[in-house]
């Protein structure tokens, strides 16, 4: 009672404006989603007949099943391709550690439908890597479609977010229970099994999360390589806005499922959270150690190939866009040809990508590390409601929260639609979910004596938050931040619904070309995408001083 | 600026264990209030309480009349040394000592002055530039120690502010504390397992067990007249002996079970023939012709003097004490004695602390208080 | 920007500017929007999307237009939208091909798009394809690219097209096929238009179900591909273009269509974008087969519009239950 | 099966700073070998050297023959508890202790029983299924140690194990490492700040400062032979004077700046007229006629005894000394005085210690040994 008193001011505000802010951007839109998931599309008299429905057709029940059998192997891949490249490249030394870092978050960045394009390009049928394999062994190579390919092009475009989530928190661990662990006789993966994960939980299960919702909801890369392995987004995404012109009450009903289902698994995953995590004062951190010999050859193979491997899809789309083409077709030979014809109207585009992910991130940093806070330290029914809800967002199709932002904004008495915006308040919806994952992860071992130190010293917990909390959460916030900017660059769902002339970003212009298989200009958008964000990530690095990017 | 501090029956639950009952006790303005007690009795919880880190399941603080359960911890300008220091690993040495100053708006020049004199006092303005995963624990500890006092807050607040120091600067340390304390007449609770230090650094002393305060009383009092069997036993080393009370006409003696007695005249209400607990410290002993019969278990060599371990007949003692000890003081010591040896010791009798033998053990010798 | 909000809202009918809603690609835009900006002196802004995001996006929107024109989008998937669109006849009407008049009000006929099975000659070998039934073709098995027709236009349009085809007319006879053949994907189903005419080109299938337009751009690049006209029969649909309602830009979208529709516009969309023109002035593209050499069948539009979920069910069924 | 430790001449730097120019130091199988010095002198950086987390930059460390600089340190067969504890903050008590039982791969019943049973060693059994966040500093403390004791390590390292325990907890805790150290004779080393511990616990104490060891020896001979000024300062408290010696033709004498002089006969090699240092502690001095005068400037309670400071004409002391201290002790004192009072003290010539002047300030007792 006295605790909720001692801060009731400040901390009450903050409480208001999430509240304020989902309720405005997030209930109210969606509501008219969900009541629609209960109409019957003709008379609109409530029914549960589009539920009904999905489980009465294999057609759709599948959907539901492979989108959860394939996501489930997504996310245990990742955890473990993520978790252990942190790790090595946090305790051990690493050669180009920078390049692998920039190169891994590069490999995040990979615009709807190109990235998977790229791997049709190598492993599909008649695909080079596919081809080489066929010549070599004289017999016919397994291709990328399907669910192995699904499960191939996800992984490498996920692990990233487990790395930069994992090694945020490796910094924090204070390396004493590690040397601990280690007198008293342990080592080796015992050591990691037994201590490092365990501690690492928290922040495993919130990247977790975060691949699980994204695997789930990804529709570019399985409606690209799926080949009748359906999957629930591509399923929801063609119900509410195929061509052929769907069914948006069923669509809903899908949609409405599919919140049910990933709140159940992030409410499991929060009350994992909150059984298995402590507070660690970690005034030491890891030592970085030299591999020697044979070990530490085998350490860079792996690291250089998985990151070769993820960088594949770059390399290609870039490749890809030196191509010389006549139309649709690749020829043999270069050219500068694609640049030239995207050349039109992208300056305009690159700008508005900039400064949207950039107002986007700014507000998404604020508010996520202040919900952050109100969530894990201020723990009542409302937080609890807020961090449950700010998850919502993360798993409805982005095009279809894009209609019912369209829907809900477009008339008096807010009007918002076809305003810049509005397409940073999708961002922002969108996108916050990373940056306050890894914000209540880094939370949860900062010791909160740290905080009443500060208190105790006379700054209101309004000063302590900015002044000392803030700043030891930045390291770990800042890989959400980076996750979060990355796919506010990337993002298209949403904004290609919302965008009109003015407001188009570099991703919307590479859909444009990729939806009617123009794909030497796609390349050429992308690699000029990929580029400057290289170089915004460089700028950012060099003029925040840090050395890592995950810190 | 310094203020009183009243606890009034106060109460802490952590879910559903109780662990302060209902503990009442006044810290006078200016004074320097030391909580001893064992592991795990309560004293971080008392202190983070008086603090504001703690909610308070019952009763009340003031700080003079100005009750305080609702006042946010950063409003009621106190001082606190947290048990595992707390410093902020991301901010320097001076910048951790410094943050408080600049929260209150000094200006540059003060503020430099302030932490130079600070950094001087604690002995780290060596390390002033560093961040403190590079520094070692004693070092890390002064830290704490300086970011708090140099406030110059009105309650100061320590958690064994000291616990990993070597005993010179602790010694040092010490005075410091009690210096600026004294300079600024800051109101100071004091927590630590360190008997030694807190007898020599504290006004008054509160003895704690479990959760309820035991006794308070100034070093000195504590000491000679413990309360009951606990403080007694906790503070100092005590050997218990069992005992009868022997009342006649004139006098009252109190009778060890081997029929040695010694006659006692600041004795409260007795009664001929009561069972009573006879507390003698190591050090009241001395070797003489008359006096209780023993035999020497073990000797260890501590400095100043020779602890010895005895070894009496069972009847003569109560129950489960870990060891009964004499403690031969090295400047006046005729001769040093070795294992096996027997000796004959007499208590001396105007130290000797006599306790009931029921539940409360509670002190017999006239004019005893609880609460001084 | 923000700014521009205002001046969306509330600019008054003259204006120098038109939005246009269209899901094709930029290749094919350009050349007709440059020359009727050139024309018209009109300031275009295109916003490119799929064709279901647009008409998604022009349905949300019908509160306050954002758009003028939706340009593209068959006509049987606009016809139950039709009121989401202005009534405008273009003053070129009376040059269009009777099967192509805007009988409907808002519904104006831009190109007419016959379905085709298109070859990939690479991989085909010497497997005879010239129609329907040679897609059973075991040799093909899991080599064909077909599209959810729940998912694609073009796709849909397949599958009315073979059940009028390969049912002689009567739709329900033609299910025996539409189970042979989904026997014969060996359960691929890709899940978008472009992905039929882009795999069948990259040689990832042999055959595929799509578009004239879809293949004919490639056949023109010189891909190693052709196309098939069925024999069995050919649906030929048009697609169109359409003022929505409302808009802002009301004037300038007129002029649009008029434009469109005009001698000079189609006979760029002959020339380069190898689609069919509707008018009757001008010559069908080069190196597409005459109309008249086609087997062109028909549909009951009416039937079709009827029974659009229950076959699409139909399918779904069929296509989980052999896989 | 412990081993001895041997340590040749290692070296430790971080980056530039060099914390330990050059050690050597030989501890013996099934020794309790104690490090003492003050805060920041490298201790915790030595230990962390013989436990294999910090790297040797010179030099090297065997476990009897073996050199063990570049085994890895979960290889060595240590236990260590360490200064913050560091107990696993995801695993309950028991878990905790059990931890290095299960990867030696006991069976279920013997790992149950030796974690029940060191449990109640360190008395922690109440709170076994609790996690570490819900326990006080000592109970964490208590945690670390036990964790470390049960696995009978070859090398016991402890980190000021004890630091944040009450004196009778301490004691009882001290037993019992002794008494387990004793079973399985494990080699333990040691570090506290805690002067009376070492006394009392260890086998052997090395004096550390600032990375140099400056003595080694059994606590009575560092305690009443310190080697040099700084240990003979550093444990326990030493009132130093300024002396000459004075030789003539039968006996050598040691003479105070008021010329009161003291015949000593077990001297080395000294020379007539020479500078010396003469060290005596509090309790080496007795109230008597004949002596040192002084006045008494403030007395202080402790317990056992009474601490007065003296004040000594300025040119009697060598300088910069915190204070001039006698402590009288409560068993034997006669009459206690006030501040203010004047009295002669005299002291015991068998006693005390004699340096030389220079800035060695090694001590001129004759047999007095560096290393023991
Ligand atoms: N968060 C908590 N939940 C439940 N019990 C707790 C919690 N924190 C402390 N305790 C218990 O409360 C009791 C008092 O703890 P406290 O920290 O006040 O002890 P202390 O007197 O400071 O001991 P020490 O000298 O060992 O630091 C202990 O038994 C401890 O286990
Ligand atoms: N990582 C580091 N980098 C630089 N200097 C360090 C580092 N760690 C410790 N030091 C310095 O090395 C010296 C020795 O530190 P160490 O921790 O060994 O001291 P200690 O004897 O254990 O002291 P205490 O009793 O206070 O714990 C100290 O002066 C400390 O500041
Ligand atoms: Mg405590
Ligand atoms: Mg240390």
């Amino acid at each position: 009672m006295n605790k909720k008193l001692l801060t009731w001011n400040f901390w009450t505000a903050v409480t208001a404006l999430a509240v304020v802010v989902f309720g405005l951007f997030l209930i109210y839109p969606l509501l008219s989603l969900f009541i629609s998931s209960f109409q019957d599309p003709a008379t609109g008299a409530l029914t549960m007949e589009n539920f009904a429905k999905f489980f009465r057709k294999k057609y759709y029940y599948q959907s539901l099943i492979n989108s959860m059998w394939v996501t489930t192997c997504v996310t245990i891949l990742s955890i473990i391709i993520g978790t252990a490249l942190a790790y090595f490249m946090t305790a051990y030394k690493v050669k180009f550690k920078g390049a692998v870092e920039i190169f891994v978050i590069i490999s995040m960045l990979s615009p709807p439908f190109i990235g998977a394009y790229s791997w049709v390009l190598l492993g599909g049928r008649s695909g080079i890597i596919t081809q080489f394999l066929t010549e070599l062994f004289h017999r016919e190579w397994p291709s990328i479609y399907g669910f192995s390919g699904i499960l191939l092009v996800l992984t490498l475009k996920l692990y990233p977010f487990i790395y930069l989530y994992v090694s945020g928190a490796l910094k924090k661990i204070d390396a004493s229970l590690i040397e601990a662990a280690e007198s008293l006789g342990c080592s080796g993966m015992k050591k990691v099994a037994t201590v490092i994960m365990p501690l690492l939980l928290p922040t495993i299960l919130a990247g977790a999360l975060m691949v699980f919702m994204n695997a789930l909801a990804d529709f570019g890369t399985p409606m690209l390589i799926g080949e009748g392995f359906n999957v629930m987004p591509v399923m929801i995404y063609s119900e509410f806005i195929s061509e052929v012109g769907g069914q948006a009450n069923f669509a809903a009903a899908m949609a409405t499922m599919m919140v049910i289902l990933t709140s159940t698994i992030f409410l499991l995953q929060k009350y994992i959270v909150n059984r298995k995590s402590f507070t660690m004062s970690s005034l030491r951190p890891m030592q970085v150690k030299q591999l020697s010999g044979f070990k530490n050859a085998i350490m860079h193979l792996g690291i250089y190939v998985l990151v070769f491997v993820s960088m594949i899809p770059q390399f290609t789309v870039m490749y890809t866009s030196f191509l010389k083409t006549n139309g649709q077709l690749f020829l043999p030979g270069f050219s500068l040809n694609s640049y030239v014809i995207v050349f039109d109207n992208l300056a305009l585009a690159i700008t508005n990508t900039y400064t949207y992910s950039f107002a986007a991130i700014f507000i998404i940093v604020l508010l996520g590390m202040l919900i952050a806070y109100i969530t894990t330290r201020r723990k009542n029914w409302l937080t609890d409601i807020i961090d449950t809800l700010s998850m919502f967002p993360y798993i409805i199709p982005g095009s279809v929260l894009g209609i019912t932002l369209l829907l809900a904004f477009n008339d008096e008495p807010l009007i918002l639609s076809g305003t810049a915006l509005i397409i940073i308040v999708s961002l922002v919806i969108r996108r916050l979910p990373y940056t306050l994952r890894s914000s209540s992860a880094i939370l949860y071992q900062i010791s909160p004596s740290v905080e009443e130190a500060s208190i105790s010293l006379g700054a209101s917990p309004l000063k302590t938050f900015f002044k000392i909390t803030a700043v030891m959460m930045l390291p770990g916030v800042l890989s959400g931040a980076i996750l979060s900017w990355i796919t506010c660059i990337n993002e298209l769902s949403s904004s290609v619904i919302l965008y009109t002339g003015g407001t188009r970003t570099m991703s919307v212009a590479i859909y444009t070309e990729v939806i009617r298989a123009s794909y030497g200009t796609a390349a050429a958008l992308s690699t000029i995408l990929t580029v400057t964000t290289v170089a915004a990530l460089l700028l950012f690095f060099k003029v925040s001083g840090s050395k890592d990017i995950s810190l | 600026m310094s203020v009183a501090i009243h606890i009034d029956h106060v109460v802490k639950r952590y879910e559903q264990v109780t662990i302060i009952p209902d503990l009442s006790a006044h810290i006078k303005n200016g004074e320097f209030f030391t909580l001893l007690g064992p592991s795990g009795c309560g004293k971080t919880t008392l202190l983070r309480m008086i603090a504001g880190f703690n909610s308070i399941e019952g009763g009340q603080i003031k700080f003079d009349e100005r009750l305080i359960n609702d006042i946010p911890a950063h409003k009621r300008n106190i001082g606190m040394v947290f048990q595992n220091y707390a410093i902020f690993p991301h901010l320097t040495v001076r910048e951790n000592v410094e943050y408080g100053l600049k929260l209150r708006g000094l200006d540059k020049a003060a503020i430099k002055k302030k932490v130079d004199d600070i950094l001087k006092v604690v002995k780290i303005e060596d390390y002033q530039d560093r961040l403190p995963e590079r520094l070692s624990g004693g070092q890390q500890q002064r830290v704490a120690l300086a970011r708090a006092i140099v406030i110059h807050p009105n309650v100061l607040l320590m958690d064994e502010p000291l616990s990993n120091l070597d005993a010179k600067l602790r010694i040092e340390m010490r005075s410091a504390i009690r210096e600026v304390q004294n300079q600024v007449g800051i109101t100071t609770v004091y927590v630590t397992h360190d008997q030694e230090e807190a007898l020599a650094i504290s006004d008054r002393i509160a003895v704690m067990h479990a959760g309820v305060i035991q006794q308070i009383g100034n070093p000195q009092s504590i000491y000679t007249r413990p309360y009951n069997v606990f403080v007694s036993t906790f503070i100092g080393h005590s050997n218990l002996f069992a005992g009868k009370i022997k009342v006649d006409a004139l006098k009252t003696f109190v009778v060890f079970n081997d029929g040695y007695q010694i006659e006692l005249e600041h004795l409260g209400e007795v009664t001929d023939g009561q069972e009573v607990i006879i507390s003698v410290r190591p050090e009241e002993f001395s070797v003489q012709e008359d006096g209780l019969q023993c035999t020497i278990s073990s000797r260890v060599f501590l400095g100043k003097y020779v602890n010895y371990k005895l070894a009496f007949a069972p009847n003569m003692l109560v129950a489960n004490q870990v060891s009964i000890e004499f403690s031969q003081d090295l400047g006046h010591a005729e001769r040093i004695f070795e294992q096996g040896d027997m000796i004959t010791l007499r208590p001396n009798k105007a130290k000797i602390n006599i306790f009931t033998a029921d539940a409360e053990a509670k002190n017999l010798i006239k004019g005893v208080k609880q609460y001084e | 920007g923000c700014g521009d909000k205002k001046a969306t809202s509330e600019k008054p009918a003259k204006t120098d500017k038109l939005v246009i809603y269209c899901p094709h690609p930029l290749a094919f835009i350009n050349p007709l929007v440059t020359e009727f900006e050139k024309q018209s002196g009109v300031k275009v802004e295109v916003v490119a999307a799929g064709s279901g995001e647009l008409l998604k996006r022009v349905e949300s929107e019908k509160a306050n237009p954002l758009g003028d024109i939706f340009w593209g989008g068959s006509l049987g998937t606009m016809k139950p939208k039709a009121n989401l669109f202005e009534n405008y006849t273009s003053v070129n009407e009376d040059k269009i091909q009777p099967a192509f008049k805007n009988t409907e009000g808002p519904l104006t006929r831009f190109t007419d798009i016959p379905s085709v099975i298109m070859v990939n000659t690479n991989l085909i070998g010497d497997i005879k394809v010239e129609g329907y039934e040679d897609l059973l073709n075991p040799k093909l098995k899991g080599k064909i690219a077909f599209c959810d027709p729940a998912k694609s236009s073009s796709s849909y349009e397949h599958l009315i097209n073979m059940l009028y085809a390969m049912g002689k007319g009567d739709p329900e006879k033609g299910w025996d096929y539409v189970k042979a053949l989904c026997a014969n994907l060996d359960g691929k189903l890709l899940s978008g238009s472009s992905a039929v005419y882009k795999g069948v080109a990259d040689g990832e299938y042999a055959v595929g179900c799509t578009f004239e337009e879809g293949g004919a751009t490639y056949v023109a690049d010189g891909a190693p591909v052709k196309l098939v006209y069925m024999k069995e029969g050919v649906i030929s649909k048009p697609d169109g273009v359409y003022i929505i309602k409302n808009a802002k830009n009301m004037e300038n979208a007129k002029k649009f269509i008029d434009f469109i529709t005009s001698k000079d516009a189609q006979t760029i969309i002959v020339k380069q974008l190898h689609r069919r023109s509707i008018r009757t002035d001008v010559e069908p593209p080069k190196g597409l087969i005459d109309k008249d050499k086609i087997n062109i069948i028909n549909d009951d539009e009416a039937v079709v519009v009827a029974n659009k979920t229950k076959w699409l069910d139909k399918f779904k069924d069929i296509f989980t239950s052999v896989k």
